[in-house]
C-alpha cells in the first residue's frame, strides 16, 4: 500500500527511515511529497492528497484544526533536542567581527529574517526578544524562504535569521554568518514538527495508520542514534547524499539533525503553550481544541508491539 | 436590353446618414431615394466624397441608414443576394490568388467541383491573374488586385453586384475588356447591377439609367436614361451627336455640383 | 449595453455561492462569496486596509510605468532596426522566462530589501511583456506608412515617435493589457518577500496563518484591481487612439 | 515649356528587377534604361502589372533594382530629393488631415509657420479639403485619401515628383482642377516629375513624353515625344487631329501589349 | 547575418565571467560562468539530467497546447462578437492577474498531485495570455475583410475560421512568443510543489540545498528553452504566415 506524506524540509528522518527500508518491514510504500509551506500542506491533506504530513506547528494548523479540517495529530515528529543545534539565530558575520553585535540586545533597530508571520522562526525571533527586553517592534522581521536568508545575509539585505539545517552550518561554513543564539537551548523540547494523520489512516484504514506509524517511530529512533553513535551520522548522512545529493557530502555529517525527543509523543503542553503565543500575537481567532484532534492510539499500539 | 420588371430589386427611401465627427453632426446623405429595377444596370456619378460608397455600402447590408429604408429583394436564397467589389484593397492577403478567386463560391457552400473551377478559371483568365494563381496578393500589382476582387465577386454569382470604381485601376485595355464582361455577365444572368464610377464614357457605355449625385451631403440630382441600343461600343457611340449631348449634359451636371461643393468651403 | 460586463462576474458569484451553501465544495478552502464579503466588509473598516490597499498600489504604479516605458522603447527599437532585433531579441527569450525567483538574490544584491527591490520586480516583469507586444505591434504596422517615412528621407528617431509608435499602439495596448495581470501576480510576489505592508503581503501572511477569508478578501481585491486597470487601459485605447473607434487600421 | 539641362534628373540604366516567388524567378521589370531630364514631366503609360510602380518606387528610394543602377541627381539636399503619391492608400491613420498634410514639411524642419500654413492651406484648398481638416483618414472617403496624400506630396517641396495614378479615383471635374494644379505646380517651380497614369488622354496632356511600357516582365517599349505647346487644353487638343493620331499611336502600342500578355497565359 | 543573434548573449557571458574572475561579485550566489558550464557538462553525463527536462519538456507542451487552443479560440470568440467580449473580458481581467499560489488548492483538489496538475498550472496561464493576444489580433484586423464576409452572408463560425483566424494569426504569434515564456515560469513554479522530478523541482531543490552552480545550470537550461521555443516560435510565423514575408498587412 502506497502512502503519500507531505514533507517540508529536508533532513528528514522519514527518508532515513524509507531508505533503510522501515516502512517496507510493515508493507508500506512511502511516496514523499514535498510542499513550500505548511499552508499549502493542509489542503491536500484534506482532500485526500497525500494521506500524512510531517508538518510543523504553526499558526495554520491551529488555525485550521479551528476550522474544523478533517485531521489528526498522532506523533511527535521534531523536537528541539537539548545539545543538538540544528535552529539557531544567526547574525552577520561582519556585525559578529565587528563587535557591533555581541547579545541579543545589539539586534535592537536591525533586520531578522524569519521565514513568515504564525510560524516557528517568528516565534523564536519573538521569544528571543522579549528575553532581552526587546519587542517586535524594536527590530524589523523580515519574511523571506529560508535559502534567501544565506544569500540576504551575505549581501547585508538582512542582519541576522533564524535558520535551521543545513542553512545553518551552509552559512556559517560560507563565514556569510555566525550563531548568536542556539534554540535547543533557548527552547528545549520545544515540540516543533508534528505528524498528521488525514482522514484515510485516522478513520477508514487504521490498520495502515498503524503500520505507517511503526515505520516512522522506527526511523526517528534509528536517527536519534545519531546523539551517541558517531557512525549512525556518517551512514545517516550517506542515506541524505542520496536521496538529496549536495555538493559538499561530508556537510551532511558536520551538520546537526532534526530529531524527535524520547517518548515520540506529542508535547501537547508544548503545543499548547505556542497556541497561546500565536492566540497573544492576535493570529487565532478562533481557538482549537488540541486535546481533541490528539490521536495517540497509533502510537501507543506501535509501541505495545 | 433592360428588361424592368413590377417589383424593384432595390428601393431605396428617403435615406440619411449622419456622421459624427468630433462631436459634431456630419451630413453624408440627405434624402436619398432611388429604384433600381429588377435587371436593370444602374450607373451612379457623383463628385468625390459625395456619399457614393456609403450608399453602396447599404445596399450591401453593411451600414444602416440614419433614418429612411433601404430593401433589397431577395429571389433565391441560396445565392449571394449581393456582392461588392470594393473601392478600396479587399482581397484577403492570407489566401493566394486562386483561393481569393473561389471564397465567396468555397464558403457560401455553392462549390461544384468542376463547373465552378471552369467558372472561376474563366473569370481569372479573363482579368488577366491566370499566370498568377499562386501568388499572395503582396506579390500583386494594386490593378492585379482590384481585378482579384472582381473576379471574386463576379464568381460569387449574386442577385444584385454592387461594384464601386472596379476598373480605376486598369489600364484602357483591360478596362475595355473588362467592361464587355460586366455586360456579358449581367445579360447572361440577368443580374441587376450598381455601378459607381467616374469616367462618364463608362457611365453612358454601361448604364441602362445613370443617377447624378449631388456634392456631400449626397442627394440624387437627376437620374438619366440612356437610350442607346445594347450591344455598345464606345468608338461608335462617341461619334454620335447623341453621345455628345449625354455626355455635355452629365458634365455640366457634375461640374454644377464641384463648383457648389467649392463655394462652401 | 454596458451592464452587461457585469453579468458574468455576477453569475460566476452566484453559481459560486449556491455551490458553497449546498457543500459541495469545502467551504474551508473556498469560503462562499457572502463570507468573503462579511470579511470584505469588516476588513474595509480597519486602517491596515487602507495602508496596504495604497503601499501596493503605489508599488504597482512605479515599477509598472518604470518597467513599460523602456520595454515598450526597446521594442518600438527592435522593430524598426533588424540590428536591434538581432542583438536583443535573443536575450530577451532567454531572460524573460527566468522563474522571478531566479532573480531575487540579484535584487537583494542591487536593492537590498528598499522598496526598489519591488519597484524592480514588477519593472522586470512589465519590461518583457512590453517589448514583446510592441516589437509585434511594429511588425504588425503596414510598411507603406515607413515607406512615406523612408521616401522623404525622414530622420530615424521621427520615424520612431512618428509611424512606429503611434503605428504600434494597438499592441503596445494590448501589451499594457497583459502587463497590468503580470504586474499584480509579481507584485504579490514581491510583496512575500521582505515586505511588511501589501496587498500581496497580506495573502500571503492570510495563506500563512490559514485565515482562508482573509486571504480571499485579498484575492478578490488584486481581481478588482486587475479589473480597474484592465478598463483604464481600455480608457486610455479608446482616448489616445480617437482613429480606430472607426475600426480597421 | 520643357526646359530639359544636360544633366539628367533620373538616369535608369539596365535596370532588371526578378521577385522570387514560390521559390520561382518572377521577372518583373527587364533592361529599363530612361531619363528624366531635369524639368521634364514624364508621363509613364503600360498594361496593369507591368512593372510601373516597381520603377517608381526605386526612383524614391524604396526598392533597389537586382542589376543596374538607379541614380537620382540631388540639388539642393535640405528640400527632399522626391516625394511620391503612392498608388495605394497611405495616409497616416493616426493623424488628422490637416496633420498629415503638413507631415512632410514638419517632420523636415522645413516648417516656417505662416508661410508654410498658407502653402498647406492653398493646396487642401484647391483639393477641396479644407472643410476637413480634423477629420480622421477613416472619415474620408477613398477619392478624399487619395487627394490628401496628393497635398502632403505637393507640400513637401520635392525636386522629384513620383505620382502614381493620383488621379484614379477622383471625378472628373476635381481630375480636371488636379491637372492644372500638376501642371502649376511643376511650371512654377522647375521640378521634374514621373507621372503614371492609365489615362492616354491624361499623358498627352500632362506629359513632355511619354514612355510605353510592355507587359510583364516591364522593358520601356517605346518613348514618345509629345508636341503642343502648353498651356493646353485638353477639349481644344481633342479637336486636333494630331491628338487623335498620337492617342491613336499610344492606343496601339499599349493594346500589343495587352495581346502579347493575354497570349502568354 | 543569423550570427548576430550569438552576438548579445556571448557578450553577457563574457562580462559576466570577467566581474566573476576579477571578484566583484559573490560567486558563491553568483557564480562564473565557466564553473556553470563546467558543472552543465558534468551533469549532461547523468540519466537524472535527461529524465528531468524530458518530464518537464512534456509537462511544457501538454500544458502549453491546452491552454494556447482555447486561449486563442476565446480570444477569437471575444474579437468577433462584443456580446462574448462583454461577458468574458470582465472575467479574464478579473482571474488573469490572480497569482497562480490562489489556485493550487482549487487545483489540487481537482487532480490532486498528478501530471494534471502541473498541466493544468501551465495551461491556466497560457490561456490568459493567448485569449487577450489573440483579442487583440482580432481587433486589429482591417474591418474590410469582415466587410466582405459579412456582405456575401458567410456564416459565422466560417468568417471565424477564413478571417479572424488567419487575419489575428500575427497577434496569435505574439501571444506565443509571450506564452512560451510565462509556460517556462509556471512550470518552474509548479515543479516545485508535489514534484519530484523536473528541471523546476531540480532548481528549486538545488537553491534549497544551497547548489548554487547546479541552479544556475537549471537556470540555464530554461533560458535555452526559452530560446529554442521561441525561434520555433519565429520559425513557424514564417512558415505559416507566406503572406507576412513581405511585410505590412
Ligand atoms: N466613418 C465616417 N465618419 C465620418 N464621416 C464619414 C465616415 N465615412 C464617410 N464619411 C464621410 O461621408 C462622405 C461620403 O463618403 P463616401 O466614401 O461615401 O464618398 P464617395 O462618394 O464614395 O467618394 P469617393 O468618390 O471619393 O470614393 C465623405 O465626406 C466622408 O467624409
Ligand atoms: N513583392 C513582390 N513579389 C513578387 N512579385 C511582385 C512583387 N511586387 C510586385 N510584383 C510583381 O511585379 C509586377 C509589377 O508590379 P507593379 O506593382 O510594379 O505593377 P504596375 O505596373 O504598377 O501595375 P498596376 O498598374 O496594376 O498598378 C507584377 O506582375 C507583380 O505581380
Ligand atoms: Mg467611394
Ligand atoms: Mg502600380
Amino acid at each position: 500500500q502506497t502512502v503519500k506524506v507531505g514533507l517540508l524540509m529536508i533532513g528528514n528522518p522519514l527518508v532515513v527511515g524509507v531508505e533503510k527500508g522501515f516502512f517496507k518491514e510493515y508493507g508500506v510504500d512511502v511516496e514523499p511529497v514535498y510542499f513550500r509551506s505548511g499552508a499549502e500542506q493542509i489542503p491536500a491533506l484534506s482532500t485526500g492528497t497525500v494521506d500524512v504530513i510531517l508538518s510543523s506547528a504553526t499558526a495554520s494548523l491551529f488555525n485550521a484544526i479551528a476550522s474544523g479540517v478533517d485531521m489528526k495529530i498522532v506523533a511527535d515528529y521534531i523536537s528541539l533536542v537539548p545539545g543538538t543545534a540544528p535552529h539557531g539565530l544567526l547574525v552577520r558575520e561582519e556585525l559578529m567581527a565587528s563587535g557591533k553585535v555581541k547579545t541579543v540586545a545589539d539586534l535592537k533597530g536591525r533586520s531578522i529574517g524569519v521565514t513568515a508571520v504564525g510560524v516557528y522562526t517568528h516565534q523564536a525571533a519573538v521569544r528571543i526578544l522579549k528575553s532581552a527586553g526587546l519587542t517586535e517592534k524594536d527590530v524589523r522581521l523580515v519574511n523571506m524562504p529560508y535559502p534567501d536568508m544565506v544569500a540576504a545575509l551575505a549581501n547585508g539585505a538582512i542582519d541576522a535569521a533564524n535558520m535551521t539545517e543545513p542553512f545553518v552550518t551552509q552559512a556559517r561554513e560560507m563565514g556569510v554568518a555566525r550563531l548568536l543564539l542556539n534554540h535547543t537551548e533557548a527552547f528545549p523540547n520545544l515540540q516543533l514538527g508534528v505528524t498528521i494523520y488525514g482522514p484515510r489512516l485516522a478513520t477508514r484504514d487504521r490498520d495502515l495508520g498503524e503500520r505507517f506509524m511503526r515505520g516512522l517511530v522506527k526511523s526517528m529512533q534509528y536517527m536519534r542514534g545519531v546523539l551517541t553513535d558517531p557512525a549512525r551520522t556518517v551512514e545517516v548522512a550517506a542515506i541524505m547524499q542520496k536521496s538529496l545529493p549536495v555538493k559538499d557530502p561530508k556537510m551532511y555529517e558536520r551538520m546537526s539533525w532534526q530529531l524527535t525527543t524520547d517518548g515520540q509523543k506529542v508535547n501537547l503542553p508544548s503545543l499548547q503553550e505556542q497556541l497561546d503565543f500565536y492566540a497573544a500575537q492576535k493570529l487565532i481567532p478562533k481557538m482549537p481544541n488540541l486535546a481533541a484532534v490528539t490521536d495517540t492510539s497509533f502510537l501507543e499500539r506501535a509501541h505495545a508491539r | 436590353m433592360t428588361s424592368p420588371t413590377a417589383a424593384p430589386k432595390v428601393s431605396i427611401r428617403d435615406v440619411c446618414r449622419t456622421f459624427s465627427v468630433n462631436r459634431q453632426v456630419f451630413h453624408a446623405l440627405a434624402d436619398i431615394n432611388l429604384e433600381i429595377r429588377a435587371g436593370e444596370f444602374l450607373c451612379l456619378v457623383g463628385p468625390s466624397g459625395c456619399g457614393k460608397s456609403t450608399l453602396l455600402r447599404m445596399l450591401g447590408g453593411l451600414d444602416q441608414p440614419s433614418s429612411g429604408t433601404v430593401s433589397v429583394r431577395v429571389e433565391d436564397s441560396r445565392r449571394p443576394t449581393s456582392a461588392i467589389v470594393f473601392q478600396q484593397e479587399s482581397v484577403f492577403p492570407w489566401l493566394t490568388v486562386e483561393r481569393n478567386a473561389t471564397y465567396a463560391v468555397r464558403m457560401l457552400g455553392l462549390w461544384n467541383g468542376a463547373e465552378s473551377q471552369r467558372r472561376v478559371d474563366y473569370f481569372l483568365e479573363r482579368c488577366g491573374l491566370s499566370k498568377f494563381r499562386d501568388f499572395y496578393p503582396h506579390q500583386l500589382s494594386g490593378g492585379m488586385k482590384q481585378r482579384l476582387s472582381i473576379v471574386r465577386a463576379f464568381s460569387a454569382h449574386p442577385e444584385l453586384l454592387l461594384m464601386d470604381e472596379p476598373f480605376a485601376a486598369l489600364d484602357e485595355q483591360n478596362k475595355l475588356l473588362l467592361q464587355q464582361e460586366v455586360e456579358r455577365l449581367w445579360e447572361d444572368n440577368k443580374i441587376s447591377v450598381l455601378f459607381i464610377t467616374h469616367s462618364l464614357d463608362e457611365a453612358i457605355l454601361l448604364g441602362d439609367r445613370v443617377a447624378v449625385m449631388s456634392a456631400a451631403p449626397g442627394r440624387i440630382k437627376e437620374t438619366i436614361d440612356i437610350p442607346f441600343e445594347r450591344p455598345r461600343n464606345l468608338l461608335t457611340l462617341k461619334s454620335t451627336p447623341e453621345f455628345g449631348q449625354l455626355y455635355g449634359r452629365l458634365w455640366d451636371l457634375l461640374g454644377e455640383e464641384v463648383m457648389a461643393a467649392r463655394k462652401d468651403r | 449595453m454596458k451592464y452587461q460586463s457585469w453579468i458574468s462576474p455576477v453569475i460566476v458569484l452566484v453559481v459560486w455561492q449556491a455551490v458553497a451553501s449546498l457543500g459541495l465544495v469545502e467551504t474551508r478552502f473556498f469560503p462562499a462569496p457572502s463570507a468573503i464579503f462579511a470579511k470584505f466588509a469588516e476588513m474595509v473598516m480597519t486602517e491596515q486596509f487602507w495602508l496596504d490597499l495604497r503601499v501596493s498600489v503605489v508599488r504597482l504604479m512605479v515599477g509598472f510605468v518604470i518597467g513599460a516605458v523602456p520595454g515598450a522603447a526597446v521594442g518600438l527599437l527592435m522593430g524598426l532596426s533588424s540590428l536591434a532585433e538581432r542583438m536583443i531579441s535573443p536575450l530577451i527569450s532567454m531572460l524573460y522566462p527566468l522563474p522571478k525567483i531566479a532573480l531575487l538574490p540579484l535584487i537583494m544584491l542591487i536593492f537590498g530589501l528598499s522598496e526598489a527591490s519591488k519597484y524592480a520586480i514588477v519593472a522586470i516583469g512589465v519590461f518583457f511583456i512590453m517589448a514583446i507586444n510592441t516589437y509585434g505591434g511594429v511588425q504588425n504596422i503596414n510598411k507603406i506608412y515607413f515607406d512615406v517615412a523612408k521616401n522623404l528621407k525622414i530622420p530615424g528617431w521621427k520615424v520612431y515617435l512618428t509611424v512606429a509608435l503611434p503605428g504600434a499602439l494597438p499592441g503596445i495596448f494590448t501589451g499594457l493589457r497583459l502587463a497590468t495581470g503580470v504586474a499584480l501576480i509579481l507584485l504579490v510576489s514581491a510583496e512575500f518577500v521582505g515586505a511588511t505592508e501589501g496587498l500581496g503581503f497580506r495573502i500571503w501572511w492570510s495563506w500563512t496563518v490559514f485565515w482562508v477569508e482573509q486571504m480571499y478578501v485579498g484575492l478578490v481585491i488584486i481581481a478588482l484591481l486587475g479589473f480597474t486597470f484592465a478598463s483604464l487601459v481600455g480608457l486610455c485605447e479608446r482616448t489616445f487612439l480617437p482613429w480606430r473607434r472607426g475600426g480597421g487600421n
